[in-house]
């Protein structure tokens, strides 16, 4: 029944739309098998209830439950994407089809100017709304570092779409307060299970990152993982077949276009974040936290609540300065302030003792940061379950070369047109927009790396560039989201694509609240 | 006066031209004059000049078919352009899809047609509304002068200090994404040009005498400017029309292909165009780019060969 | 013809057009086009005005339709209703006066409009003067046309169908077409050949005489001035230096501009070679016109006070004890009073 | 031409024989010239006059060969009398060699309109010394010198000045001067005029004529003035050419024509025109009608149509008929005109 | 002159004051601003709508608008350009390093076009009505009536991917320092630019030629006996050149905003591409000083033309 005068907050009409789209056929022709239809928020099985399917496609089954509803055949839904590329397009106009087929029309448009302001906006009564958002159908998507995330909205007041559904509520609570991967996959099935019964949130697809690799790469046996995020690749262990000139060069797109990314925003999705900056912990291809990279050793205590650890010994920046203890307290402190700091890694820092504090801008420093020696121990003022992934992303800055900075504007240092880091690789040369060069770092702490040379292009994923520069051997590694890029650099002989699974999965927020 | 005889030894005589093209060419019509003595020629001087340029001639027969065929587009094309088949993705041309198919299945036949109406009508309709707006102020203000021509000299000034293209991304990024948006950009960037065009002819032809006749017998000022003066800048003002049109359909095509054009969901030429982005297609899949970008310049290669005999018609100090 | 009553008076008319140059479009000069001339036109005459290429005629007669506005002096035209200046009149002040006053211009290409008939030229004056149906419009355009001899068909025909003389004489319907009292003739055959010249020249004297009109009749010809004109006034540099009865400019030629131009004239009569007095130089520009007397540069009988002073148009008195104006200073004869 | 007088002629510069010349603009055929014979000679000057698009400059541009592109000499002769003996100026390529030899240096011409006549973007020296460097060995010092004397006996003030000035600088006179500079330049046996002064102001182009007298004069130049204007001829011909579209319809002295035109058109001609000095009484006689459409043109006689004394034979093309030793009328009513002026 | 050169240049700021005044005006009222696009959308619905307004406060994005203009006007009138929002890379530095791409590949392809155009257009006008005028007239249209991008990709597919004889775009790679080493990356976006130039200037200089051939001066230098081809190139050519020098004048803002397409297909670091993505990304400061500096360019452009003009026609004073 629908809940408010939108027919959309009838579940029929939602769970008709679900059915009204055939995934699977669209996953293995338009998307060329480079999409897996998806059957939950999140991909993993071991999330949903006993008994959870996928919608599936039956378009005459959504037809009567349209008729049940009363669908008013005339509206024309509006249906707002923000991704400009072609293949976006595409399905849009796949999607449009197969809805007329079941009788419910839909025209799609691409958002423009404040992207974040026009999905986001949260009505300011949570249950009877009107609609603070203006459209009916979203196609966005999660990318989450850890499952929690995929759920966090349904928690009270956050979301722009479905008025609040009580029974949500705790289970949104549970999965958050509990370190306990059993307390928390408890949390996901019984979620999982609501969303899928009511369609809350149409969940359409996961998208897989493929990494792509040139026949001159050897790996020499480290594995391919999440390359979105940090982990352990080994790439000083990686081998490039010599050029002309002997030289082992090795192409990789994604250089800087005006600046270098601050690495506490996306962790690992520029080369220079991955290879020029390390992380405190390290994580293995699922992200799954295994050990230390700059630390040595570290402790999570029992209660979940102190989290200590010891930086290695004699670590230097790539100019020769000692890494410190300092140097990592400061970026902590300095990360909570940065409003683009990753979720995640954010809620990690604000339930530091006094991060809300520093956060807010009422205090300098977190009193829950202590340092001795090469140690730094933090205390948490609330349990965080994800504290150990954070700290596996989390890249610490040299604090020498941001004396009096404003961390909301830290971004806009001139660090970041030549950015210092500890990391395998050292930058050699920077040419915004045309090239950058990293080089091996002499003092890495885990020796120096293989490949003499790294050129990255700027070229990103779903630009065609990337495809151009890999037909004509510009591209020796990289990896892409876009599913066009896939089975054309597929079909290039000397490069290989690996897919991964990882948590991002595209689909349709259904506005429920009563629009104006 | 005393005429001398001419021997013809006297003379030093040298071999007797050889004959030429042009030779071959004037026996043509003295032969074609003589055989039909007296007969006057047919129709406007105008419309004789334009039919004489064999490319002109092209350029219109050219021009009204694909006009023809995108209005009849409903009763041509057999697939519906939006609708997707995605069993059929990607199909060669055919018997069934003559032009083949797109990523999603889509005929493309019928996407360049009706695509061919939007396209059109975003440089027909953009050229033509800021030809309106040009002549109307440009026509006007040339004739008068006064605080309206400095005005809208001052505003024309301002968008024509823009390289165009910056212009038009400017204007894009201020005003968004739409069809109607689109044809309001390229009025603001092209009335300029026309009204300066309708205006320098305005304050030549200010100068006739016919003019100053007119305005001996005390006739208002609009009165002679639209009614006395206009048409006979007509013709410039066609080639520049032809012109813009030209030139439009080109930059809708290079803002899609930059992705700021008319929104996808909407067919034109350019997003039609766009998938030749795609590599793989590019290289493997001539249809999807081939037959929508030969139609593109095969339509503004024909607007452009109405303009040059456009121009060569109305300009009168063009002989031959 | 003897003066009758004035309708026309001017009074020191001065035309300026200001030369705007530089990046800021100052005005940096002035082209003193008409510099200050008093003229009477009566009533039923051809008044004759002459003189070289830029001294000022085309603009003095535009001065007079107000087509430009003068920019010092007075216009006033003498009607049944009194004097009225013209010059201080805006357009809806001058509609009465348009009727009375029109104009014929010199280029027969570009006097009637291209885009147009005859008929759709001409009805437009009409329908503003107050003729409200098509047919009587046709009507009247028709007669013009037979008027100036030709054709009423011709009416529906494009100019371009015209010779240059019919189009003159298409130019003259138009002017005719309103029942104007004056008529400027700005050079209104020097364009024609010479065989449809006279054409037109008869035609104009044939109207005239018809209709009671008064010509100003400008032209550089002084051979058609002699012809055609009453009374002639030659100008130079944007002043009148001459000006009387036709017979006694050239029986008494008084101004040493008048004499060059008429010995430089070349005659189609063997028998009257005349020695020819070759003027030295180019008319002087009328941005900067040279101090005094303007034509004292070209002038053989300069003196140094025609590099001074301006000498003013005084009337001497003629043989036939007529009124003969000049301008110069080393006129031998005595002044009328 | 009937009967010719037989007998060399030293003085004889240019002559031109049955010239016909087709222009074929507009995909259409203009008989501009349909057979137009006449002599130049030296130290003489022949005026053509005759009204506008009868042929004047068509049958000036026929002897230098500077016919628009659309056009060709069809038949007839033009034979140029140089030193090295006669040339058939019509069979030489049109912008071949010998042509240019002759053009400037044999033969030089000057325009109609000065203001577009000279290139406005090189210095009158410039334009002056370039003739100088085709047609004769001097130097570069020399032609400048050449060039500033030239000027100065064109009467051009400050010519050391002016040489480096523009044509824009110049006023029309003076560019008119500075044409037949460069058209003298090169002491050519032939000037031909083509209404060199119709632009100008009468006071200007009495300047014009005393120079082209003097040039006559001095130089013995052979000297073709075209002209509309009867006053112009009366001044400064010493023979005379009418003609009508595109024939020459009588020829010969100034004298005979003027004072006993024997062609209609001519009579009618001198008839039309107000005569300076005759004063308001003078009795002028318009030419009724217009002239043809040049693509159109009757078969007969050309001015049939307009001619007061037409008769049937006028259906048909008079022939050229010397009437007397240097008179020639294309008429078949000449006979009694005659008959009439000798009354 | 040079006071005359002062006094445009004087001139030129108040325009450019009023211009910068619209658009940031323009760019104010648009929806959105940089910091809606530094954060991916996917991430922007989780944040703490507060710490974004502190993001925006600090970037002095909250201050009212013409409080904002005077900071920036007073700030670029000083020779302060500001800062890239996104980046905070100062606008002076980022225009130093694009500058010198746009105006190598821009000034190339205008080299090329010019060169290519004035040649084949006085050719074609020389042999006008031939066979080879009108191939050229042909292949004239033909290249202002295909959509560049389209040019750009088909030369990559044969020339960089086919065929493997030239990179695919970019402009330069480590190593590279010389122009020469460059080169290679330089051909093929120069050329696919100056194809459409290279057309419109053929074009342009044929129409400007025949004019020129057709004009009095012609004859009176044939009549003086030179060759042929002293006449067609030192009076018709060294005439026609005004015109083509005047459009080449007017193509110069091209150096700075006309390649925008050319450098996004090509991957050329230039003015353009980074225009685009300001434009894209909302980073107005950027966009601000790239407008601004290609009206500037455009206005000089005019002030250039009017020199040059000035210095090959002699008829024309620069007015003082
Ligand atoms: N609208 C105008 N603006 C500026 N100067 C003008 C204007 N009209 C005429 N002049 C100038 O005024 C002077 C007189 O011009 P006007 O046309 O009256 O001479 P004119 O005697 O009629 O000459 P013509 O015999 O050549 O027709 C000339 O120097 C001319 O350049
Ligand atoms: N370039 C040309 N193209 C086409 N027709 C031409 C050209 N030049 C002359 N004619 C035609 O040739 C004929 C003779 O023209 P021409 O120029 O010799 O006359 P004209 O006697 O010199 O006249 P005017 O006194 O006007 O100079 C006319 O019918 C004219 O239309
Ligand atoms: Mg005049
Ligand atoms: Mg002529």
């Amino acid at each position: 029944q629908a809940i408010n005068d939108n027919q959309l907050s009838d579940p029929r009409v939602r769970k008709a739309i679900a059915l009204a789209i055939d995934m699977d056929t669209i996953a293995e022709t338009l998307f060329e098998g480079a999409a897996i239809p998806a059957t939950g928020l999140t991909s993993d099985p071991g999330n949903y209830p006993e008994g959870m399917e996928a919608h599936g496609y039956d378009p005459e089954r959504a037809r009567e439950l349209l008729a049940e509803a009363g669908w008013d055949g005339s509206r024309v839904l509006d249906m707002v994407y923000y991704y400009p590329d072609q293949q976006t397009a595409d399905f849009m106009a796949v999607v449009q089809a197969m809805l007329a087929d079941v009788g419910v029309q839909m025209e799609y448009r691409l958002l423009e100017g404040d992207v974040g302001a026009q999905i986001s906006g949260v009505p300011e009564d949570p249950v009877n709304g009107p609609a603070v958002v203006d459209w009916d159908l979203l196609y966005g998507a999660r990318a989450a570092l850890a499952p929690q995330e995929y759920f966090n909205r349904f928690a009270e007041g956050q979301m722009p779409t479905v008025p609040t559904v009580p029974e949500m509520l705790p289970l949104v609570a549970q999965v958050n307060a509990s370190a306990d991967p059993e307390v928390q996959r408890d949390g996901y099935r019984q979620m999982e299970g609501i969303i899928n019964e009511n369609v809350y949130i149409l969940p359409l697809y996961y998208q897989q990152l493929y990494i792509f690799e040139s026949d001159r790469i050897d790996r020499n046996g480290h594995p391919y993982g999440n390359e979105q995020y940090s982990y352990n690749n080994g790439i000083i262990d990686w081998t490039v077949e010599p050029n002309e000139d002997g030289e082992h060069v090795a192409y990789t797109n994604a250089a800087p276009q005006q600046f270098f990314e601050l690495p506490w925003q996306n962790l690992g999705i520029w080369i220079h974040n991955k290879y020029v900056f390390d992380t405190i912990l390290e994580g293995d291809p699922t992200l799954t936290p295994i050990g230390g990279e700059l630390a040595e050793s570290y402790e999570l205590s029992e209660d979940g609540l102190t989290f200590s650890f010891t930086l290695k010994d004699g670590l230097t920046w790539h100019d020769g300065a000692p890494l410190t203890a300092e140097d990592v307290k400061w970026s902590l402190e300095t990360a909570a302030q940065v409003p683009i700091t990753q979720p995640l890694v954010m809620a990690t820092l604000l339930r530091i003792e006094g991060g809300q504090a520093v956060a807010d801008g009422e205090a300098d420093e977190m009193s829950g940061i202590g340092i001795d020696g090469n140690t730094v121990t933090v205390r948490f003022a609330e349990l965080d379950p994800n504290v150990l992934l954070s700290f596996s992303q989390f890249a610490p800055l040299p604090m020498a070369h941001f004396e009096g900075v404003d961390p909301l504007q830290i971004q806009q240092h001139e660090f970041w047109q030549f950015p210092i880091g500890s990391g395998p690789f050292k930058i050699e040369e920077a040419r915004m927009n045309e090239f950058t060069t990293l080089v091996p770092f002499e003092d890495y702490h885990r020796g120096v790396a293989k490949i003499d040379q790294i050129i990255a292009l700027p070229s990103a994923d779903g630009d065609a560039n990337l495809i151009r520069n890999a037909a004509a051997n510009r591209a020796d590694f990289g990896y892409t989201k876009n599913p066009v890029d896939v089975p054309a650099l597929e079909e290039m002989e000397h490069m290989n694509v690996y897919p991964v699974n990882i948590p991002y999965t595209r689909m349709f927020w259904i506005n429920q609240f009563p629009r104006d | 006066m005393s005429d001398v005889p001419l021997n013809p030894g006297d003379a030093v005589r040298s071999p007797p031209r050889p004959r030429t093209r042009r030779d071959a060419q004037f026996d043509r019509i003295r032969d074609r004059e003589a055989a039909r003595q007296g007969t006057k020629l047919r129709g406007g001087r105008f419309l004789s000049k334009f039919l004489n340029n064999r490319l002109a001639v092209v350029g219109l027969v050219i021009f009204a078919s694909i006009i023809l065929l995108s209005l009849a587009a409903p009763l041509i094309a057999q697939h519906d352009p939006k609708s997707p088949n995605l069993r059929a993705m990607l199909d060669p041309p055919s018997a069934e899809h003559w032009f083949g198919t797109d990523r999603t299945g889509r005929d493309i036949f019928a996407r360049v047609l009706y695509g061919g109406r939007v396209s059109i009508l975003v440089g027909l309709g953009s050229a033509l509304l800021s030809a309106l707006i040009g002549v109307v102020i440009g026509v006007y203000s040339g004739y008068v002068g006064g605080w309206l021509d400095w005005v809208a000299m001052r505003i024309s000034e301002i968008f024509m200090s823009f390289p165009q293209i910056i212009l038009v991304l400017l204007l894009v990024a201020i005003l968004g994404q739409s069809l109607l948006n689109l044809i309001v950009i390229f009025t603001l960037t092209g009335w300029g040009g026309i009204y300066r065009m309708a205006r320098a002819r305005m304050l030549s032809i200010r100068e006739e005498e016919y003019v100053q006749a007119l305005r001996s017998f005390g006739l208002g000022p609009a009165r002679i400017a639209y009614k006395h003066m206009l048409p006979n800048a007509l013709g410039p003002i066609m080639v520049n029309i032809t012109l813009s049109t030209a030139a439009f359909i080109l930059q809708e095509a290079g803002l899609s292909f930059l992705g700021l054009g008319v929104p996808m969901s909407v067919p034109t030429w350019g997003n039609i165009l766009n998938a030749a982005q795609d590599l793989r297609l590019l290289e493997n899949a001539w249809w999807v780019w081939l037959p929508v970008g030969a139609t593109i310049s095969l339509f503004v290669l024909s607007v452009n060969f109405i303009g040059d005999g456009l121009r060569d018609a109305t300009d009168p100090s063009q002989q031959g | 013809m003897q003066p009758s009553e004035p309708i026309l008076r001017l009074r020191d008319v001065h035309v300026h057009f200001p030369i705007k140059g530089g990046v800021f479009k100052r005005t940096k000069d002035h082209v003193r086009a008409v510099d200050g001339v008093d003229l009477d036109v009566y009533k039923g005459e051809v008044l004759g005005l002459v003189g070289e290429s830029g001294c000022g005629k085309t603009t003095l007669g535009k001065a007079i339709l107000q087509l430009v506005r003068a920019t010092g002096g007075s216009v006033t035209y003498h009607g049944d209703a009194g004097e009225t200046e013209l010059t201080t009149l805006d357009d809806a002040g001058l509609f009465p006066f348009r009727k009375r006053l029109q104009i014929v211009f010199q280029d027969p290409h570009s006097s009637l409009n291209p885009a147009y008939t005859i008929f759709g030229s001409l009805e437009d004056p009409l329908r503003h003067y107050g003729v409200r149906s098509r047919a009587e419009r046709r009507k009247i355009v028709g007669d013009l046309l037979e008027a100036v001899n030709m054709r009423r068909e011709a009416m529906d025909r494009y100019p371009h169908e015209f010779s240059g003389g019919q189009r003159q004489r298409i130019g003259i319907a138009r002017a005719l077409s309103i029942e104007p009292e004056l008529i400027v003739c700005d050079e209104a055959v020097s364009a024609l050949d010479v065989s449809i010249q006279a054409q037109v020249l008869q035609l104009l004297m044939d109207l005239k005489r018809e209709k009671q009109l008064t010509y100003v009749f400008i032209t550089h010809d002084l051979s058609v001035t002699e012809y055609l004109c009453d009374r002639i006034a030659v100008m130079y540099l944007g002043r009148i230096v001459e000006l009387c009865d036709a017979e006694e400019l050239f029986a008494n030629t008084l101004h040493p501009y008048t004499e060059a131009l008429l010995s430089a004239i070349p005659v189609a009569d063997l028998d009257r070679k005349s020695e020819r007095i070759v003027l030295e130089g180019d008319v002087p520009s009328p941005v900067n016109p040279p101090s005094g007397c303007p034509f004292h540069p070209r002038c053989r009988y300069a003196q140094d006070v025609c590099r001074t002073d301006v000498p003013a148009l005084r009337p001497y008195r003629t043989a036939a004890g007529g009124e003969h104006l000049a301008a110069c200073h080393l006129i031998d004869q005595p002044p009328a009073d | 031409m009937t009967d010719r007088t037989p007998g060399p002629d030293p003085e004889l510069a240019l002559s031109v024989r049955d010239l016909k010349t087709y222009i074929y603009a507009n995909n259409r055929c203009n008989r501009a010239l349909d057979g137009v014979s006449f002599d130049i000679h030296r130290g003489k000057t022949l005026c053509i006059v005759g009204e506008s698009g009868c042929g004047k400059s068509v049958t000036a541009a026929s002897i230098l060969q500077l016919l628009p592109e659309l056009s060709r000499i069809e038949e007839g002769e033009i034979v140029y009398h140089g030193a090295e003996g006669p040339v058939n100026i019509e069979r030489l390529k049109r912008n071949g060699r010998r042509m240019r030899a002759i053009r400037g240096k044999e033969i030089a011409m000057i325009f109609q309109d000065p203001m577009t006549a000279l290139n406005p973007v090189y210095s009158i020296g410039f334009q002056i010394k370039e003739m100088l460097l085709y047609h004769t060995r001097l130097g570069k010092r020399a032609r400048h010198a050449k060039a500033i004397d030239l000027l100065r006996s064109m009467g051009i003030p400050l010519p050391e000045k002016r040489v480096r000035e523009y044509p824009h600088l110049y006023s029309g006179g003076m560019r008119q001067r500075a044409m037949i500079a460069i058209a003298m330049s090169c002491d050519p046996r032939i000037l031909i005029a083509d209404e060199p002064t119709t632009a100008l102001d009468v006071t200007i182009q009495a300047q014009i004529f005393e120079l082209m007298d003097t040039l006559k004069r001095e130089q013995g130049t052979a000297i073709m003035l075209i002209t509309h204007d009867m006053g112009v001829v009366a001044e400064l011909a010493d023979d005379v050419a009418v003609m009508y579209m595109g024939q020459i319809v009588e020829a010969g002295p100034v004298g005979q024509v003027l004072r006993n035109p024997l062609h209609p058109y001519t009579r009618a001609l001198l008839e039309s025109i107000p005569v300076l000095g005759r004063g308001k009484n003078q009795q002028i006689r318009a030419i009724p009608g217009q002239t043809p459409d040049p693509y159109d043109r009757p078969t007969g006689c050309q001015f049939a149509e307009r001619c007061r004394y037409r008769v049937d034979a006028c259906a048909e093309m008079p022939p050229e008929t010397q009437v007397s030793s240097s008179h020639r009328v294309r008429c078949w009513r000449h006979r009694e005109f005659m008959a009439d002026a000798a009354e | 002159m040079l006071t005359y050169i002062a006094r445009r240049l004087l001139t030129l700021i108040p325009m450019a004051i009023a211009i910068s005044f619209l658009i940031y005006l323009g760019l104010d009222l648009t929806p959105g601003d940089a910091v809606s696009h530094m954060i991916p959308p996917d991430v922007i619905g989780t944040m703490d709508p507060e710490r974004l307004d502190e993001l925006r406060e600090s970037l002095g994005l909250g201050k009212p608008f013409l409080v904002r203009y005077w900071i920036w006007i007073t700030g670029v009138l000083q020779g302060d350009f500001g800062y890239s929002l996104a980046g905070g890379v100062q606008i002076s530095k980022i225009f130093l390093d694009r500058l010198p791409a746009t105006l190598e590949l821009s000034c190339a392809a205008l080299v090329i076009s010019t060169i290519l155009g004035s040649i084949l257009g006085t050719i074609s006008a020389l042999t006008r009505g031939t066979f080879a005028d009108q191939a050229l007239t042909v292949v004239g249209m033909l290249g202002v009536s295909i959509p560049e991008f389209f040019f750009g990709l088909v030369a990559i597919l044969v020339f960089a991917l086919n065929l493997g004889w030239l990179p695919v775009g970019g402009r330069t790679l480590p190593g590279y320092d010389s122009f020469w080493d460059r080169l290679p990356h330089l051909i093929m976006p120069a050329l696919v630019l100056s194809i459409m130039m290279t057309a419109g200037v053929m074009r342009y200089a044929r129409s400007s030629m025949l004019d020129a051939l057709s004009r009095d001066f012609i004859r009176t230098a044939r009549s003086k006996g030179m060759p042929e081809w002293r006449v067609n190139l030192l009076h018709g050519f060294r005439v026609a050149l005004t015109p083509v020098i005047v459009l080449i004048g007017f193509r110069l803002p091209v150096l700075i905003g006309g390649s925008v397409i050319i450098e996004q297909v090509f991957q050329w670091p230039g003015i353009g591409k980074e225009f685009l993505s300001a434009v894209r990304s909302q980073d107005y400061p950027l966009v601000m000083m790239v407008a601004l500096f290609s009206v500037m360019a455009v206005l000089l452009a005019s002030l250039i033309v009017d020199i040059l003009t000035a210095l090959i026609d002699p008829r024309v004073r620069l007015g003082d």
